[in-house]
């Protein structure tokens, strides 16, 4: 019985867990280009976009938005854009 | 009236109103000697009137919310208050005091009223609002203590539904914030501090969590709609309120030398103030219109409105308009601040108390709503006194924006007294409207007496 | 709505919110006294100060002026009135209350002692030197 | 509203997999994530601009924080995260042994989390650095350390759930308690995601 279950719940693990692999594959590069202490407006945008996939990635698979209504997923998903996006102004705005 | 000791809302309803007139009053003359500056000069010096006018205002809410939760919670809970006779004997004590206080504060010098009531002991007084002698002070608390007792026993007996407990839990706020007040140390900014504890936190804190209890208590009455919906939408909204308005006591600690992260912690969450404001305009709408009855009594529903948009226009957006540092910095003190404050003590408070009269004072006269007459004169009067504090808070507003800009934006500034002669106008206009807000609170009075020849039934 | 919202859930998340952010407001509270006496000038709070800080409530001055901003609308700011005035100015002020001039203003005549006068003014040199984030903007208050 | 009622709805859900479905968890506890989701968005927005005001002291002051343990953080985080999904999809299939273990796994992790944070922030105090020092200590004391509360207060949270599923108190009708608090958990994650980057890499 208890294998059965096991059996059962494992399968569609493989997917959340490809997500988890891909959201600590991007936290190390987000790391990388920090430790070799690159900056610019490039870098800038590269990392934010980077951060916002991420939270787009555990609001979508983890929190499993992808499910839901489209109301749903569309404030999460302007939530990033009009946060990421006001945080690229100020950037931008703060680039002598 | 469903349970005999109700009827103990009665007198506090009724005392309420007569406190709320003696405000007006005051109101009036002080708006008066804003413009005529001797007015009453020295019989009845501004800072005296301004005593009355603010002290009346707290004490006669506080009338209000204790029989408001007089009425209720014997409701609520499905069973006879613990005990109406010590809920009368609150009353008496409370009213006596409070009429010795401002007897006091009429006819005796402050300083000597200081000495003579034991302020050398410990000095609490002659700061904004809480003027109130020491003897006072320690009567709150314990008129404050005998109605928490009376309420939480009787819930303890009975039902318990999430009104009573919001209820009972604002009172406990309250009553824990007004310990506050008797902590008065000589460093002037700690004395700032801790003196927003009990005002910020009372009125946009656990206030909020009464006013949201006795709206939800008389919608659920007049909408007949699902209490579970209800209870859950005021559970909702007063976590908003608890979210935004904590932390957004820093809005008061920009400029009192409290450290510069103030004016981003207050600007941040108190910005965000309104939402629980707007969430309650928009719940009580929808529940009027998801309404499963027309309760006969329909300047109940008007009353409820108006509490909830007039609370959102004064304490959401007035709030709103000066909340941030920036802003906040030239208006810090201004007739703005005055603006906002008229605004939303009416709109929140005064609306709420006054919904709670008009829904429960027909019932505790014997019947469920007054004669057609008497309501088209309640509205009336809710109209005329809700336009004209709407005008008085647009007027101030006015009178503000000159005052910053004459005084502190200006490259040249003006002196505070210089500038107040170019604000007459808008005091002037600002004591005319006054008076048409009083020809509405008289109308009020007047509908209790207007003689029921066709009561409604129920 | 067929989505999930039930009453207890909006119960917990009112009590957890509401303990939430008491205790946040807590934590700031307790950081703002560590950091106060840098700001407060709580150093020239003197026997003086303390007694001119009561003969400033006792008067009920609250009841017209601001101090810092707060009190009431109806006469000048006084949290820097010492750097505006001066100190003979604010004692000869006070001493000749009221004007009496029809129609203006006009403050009430408290009779307050030499001392009392003195401690007043030391009460409001001291506010007058807290660190306010530069309010008010200009030196009319 | 009762259990029946819940389990009902959730059925008419799961069954009828043609609709789209609802917020996973209580709604209730949803509009508070929005409620701090806009509270996190306006300090981070906060930060961005006082930065564009103030780009050397915000650059410099950025080079003193510990990259490396904002980055352990922020993995420690992400699996914690997975760990809840798991535990969530363990639930639905009925197995509330499972979603305790794993629950208890993200529960772990949040306890690293915080022990990090707490030597990260006893460094910054012991270097005399407070939230008066600038407005670049300001932001990064205030948004970790309100941050740092969300991660206890979703480990109390955690915690409540993992000893209600060691109970048994959930099952595959009725686990609305776990995505809700799983929701929770997710928020926290996420917002930490956007703050790592903000104040400890870009510039």
């Amino acid at each position: 019985m208890m294998s059965d279950i096991q059996k059962t719940e494992n399968k569609p693990n493989y997917f959340s867990t490809a997500i988890w692999l891909v959201l600590v594959a991007l936290t190390i590069v987000s790391f990388c280009i920090g430790e070799t202490g690159m900056q610019g407006q490039d870098v800038m945008l590269t990392l934010l976009a980077i951060t916002m996939i991420k939270s787009q990635l555990v609001a979508n698979y983890f929190m499993g938005l992808y499910k839901t209504k489209l109301l749903w997923r569309g404030i999460m998903f302007s939530y990033f854009v009009i946060v990421g996006g006001l945080i690229a102004l100020a950037y931008l705005k703060g680039i002598p | 009236m469903k349970y005999a000791s109700q009827a103990v809302a009665k007198p506090y309803f009724i005392a309420a109103i007569a406190l709320f007139l003696g405000q007006i009053l005051f109101g009036l003359i002080m708006g008066l000697q804003y413009v005529v500056g001797d007015f009453l000069f020295p019989a009845i010096p501004f800072n005296v009137a301004r005593m009355v006018h603010t002290n009346l205002l707290i004490v006669w809410l506080l009338f209000g919310f204790m029989g408001a939760s007089y009425y209720l919670i014997p409701e609520e809970s499905e069973t006879e208050l613990f005990s109406p006779k010590l809920a009368i004997i609150t009353f008496w004590v409370f009213l006596v005091a409070g009429a010795i206080t401002v007897l006091g504060y009429l006819m005796v010098p402050y300083a000597s009223l200081a000495k003579w009531t034991g302020n050398d002991l410990l000095n609490t007084m002659g700061r904004e609002f809480l003027e109130q002698p020491l003897p006072t002070k320690v009567g709150i608390v314990l008129v404050a203590l005998s109605w928490l007792f009376n309420i939480v026993m009787t819930v303890l007996k009975g039902r318990k539904t999430a009104i009573s407990m919001v209820l009972t839990l604002g009172m406990l706020g309250l009553a824990a914030f007004w310990l506050f007040s008797f902590y008065n140390p000589v460093n002037l900014v700690k004395d700032k501090f801790y003196w927003w504890w009990v005002v910020h936190l009372w009125v946009e804190g656990v206030w909020e969590l009464i006013l949201g209890a006795m709206l939800a208590f008389v919608l659920i009455k007049v909408t007949g709609v699902d209490r579970e919906v209800i209870e859950k939408w005021l559970y909702v909204i007063i976590t908003m309120t608890l979210v935004t308005g904590i932390i957004g006591t820093g809005h008061h600690y920009f400029y009192i030398g409290l450290p510069e992260y103030w004016l981003w912690w207050g600007s941040i969450f108190s910005a965000l103030e309104p939402i629980p404001f707007l969430m309650m305009t928009i719940f009580a709408f929808n529940m009027v219109n998801k309404r499963r009855r027309d309760h006969p009594n329909k300047a109940a529903v008007i009353w409820a409105l108006g509490t909830s948009v007039v609370a959102f226009l004064g304490a959401g957006l007035w709030g709103f308009l000066h909340t941030l540092a920036p802003v906040n910095y030239y208006t810090h003190g201004t007739q703005l601040t005055a603006a906002h404050g008229h605004l939303a003590f009416y709109g929140a408070y005064a609306l709420v108390v006054l919904t709670m009269i008009s829904y429960a004072m027909p019932i505790l006269r014997g019947r469920a709503a007054n004669s057609e007459k008497a309501q088209v004169m309640e509205m009336w009067s809710f109209w005329l006194m809700t336009v004209s504090m709407f005008v008085i808070a647009l007027l101030l507003t006015g009178a503000g924006i000159v005052q910053v800009w004459l005084q502190r934006v200006s490259e040249t500034p003006m002196g505070f007294m210089a500038v107040q002669d170019q604000l007459a106008i808008f005091y002037w206009a600002r004591e005319a409207v006054g008076v048409v807000f009083l020809i509405g609170l008289l109308l009020y009075i007047w509908s209790f007496f207007v003689k029921d020849k066709s009561p409604v039934l129920a | 709505m067929s989505a999930i919202f039930t009453k207890s859930m909006a119960r917990n998340v009112f009590y957890g919110g509401g303990v939430f952010f008491f205790l946040l407001f807590l934590a700031l509270t307790f950081d703002s006294m560590r950091v106060l006496p840098t700001r407060d000038n709580s150093q020239n709070i003197t026997a003086n100060v303390e007694h001119g800080k009561k003969v400033w409530e006792t008067n009920n001055c609250i009841g017209c002026h601001t101090l810092l901003g707060e009190g009431a609308y109806f006469a000048p700011e006084l949290g820097n009135v010492y750097k505006r005035r001066g100190p003979a100015f604010i004692k000869g002020w006070i001493q000749g209350m009221p004007t009496g001039v029809p129609g203006r203003r006009q403050m009430p005549q408290f009779n307050l002692t030499e001392q009392e006068l003195d401690d007043l003014i030391e009460f409001l040199k001291y506010t007058s030197e807290i660190d306010t984030n530069n309010w008010p903007p200009n030196i009319e208050g | 509203m009762t259990k029946t009622q819940n389990i009902g709805t959730r059925l008419n859900i799961s069954t009828n997999t043609l609709n789209k479905e609802d917020l996973p968890g209580d709604f209730a506890l949803w509009i508070f994530i929005f409620a701090e989701m806009l509270a996190f968005g306006v300090l981070f927005v906060a930060y961005a601009f006082a930065r564009a005001k103030d780009v050397a002291i915000f650059n410099e002051s950025q080079l003193t924080l510990s990259l490396s343990s904002g980055v352990i953080n922020t993995l420690v985080l992400i699996t914690s995260s997975y760990f809840v999904v798991r535990g969530v999809s363990a639930i639905k299939h009925g197995s509330s042994k499972h979603c305790a273990y794993f629950l208890t796994g993200a529960f772990l992790l949040g306890g690293v989390f915080v022990c990090v944070k707490m030597w990260e922030f006893n460094a910054k105090f012991s270097a005399g650095i407070t939230m008066s020092t600038n407005n670049f200590y300001m932001f990064y004391l205030s948004l970790t350390f309100f941050h740092f509360m969300h991660v206890l207060m979703g480990m109390v949270i955690l915690g409540y759930i993992i000893i209600k599923s060691l109970r048994s108190g959930y099952s595959v009708q009725d686990y609305v308690g776990v995505e809700t608090g799983a929701s929770f958990w997710h928020m926290v994650d996420f917002l930490w995601i956007i703050l790592f980057p903000l104040i400890y890499i870009i510039r």
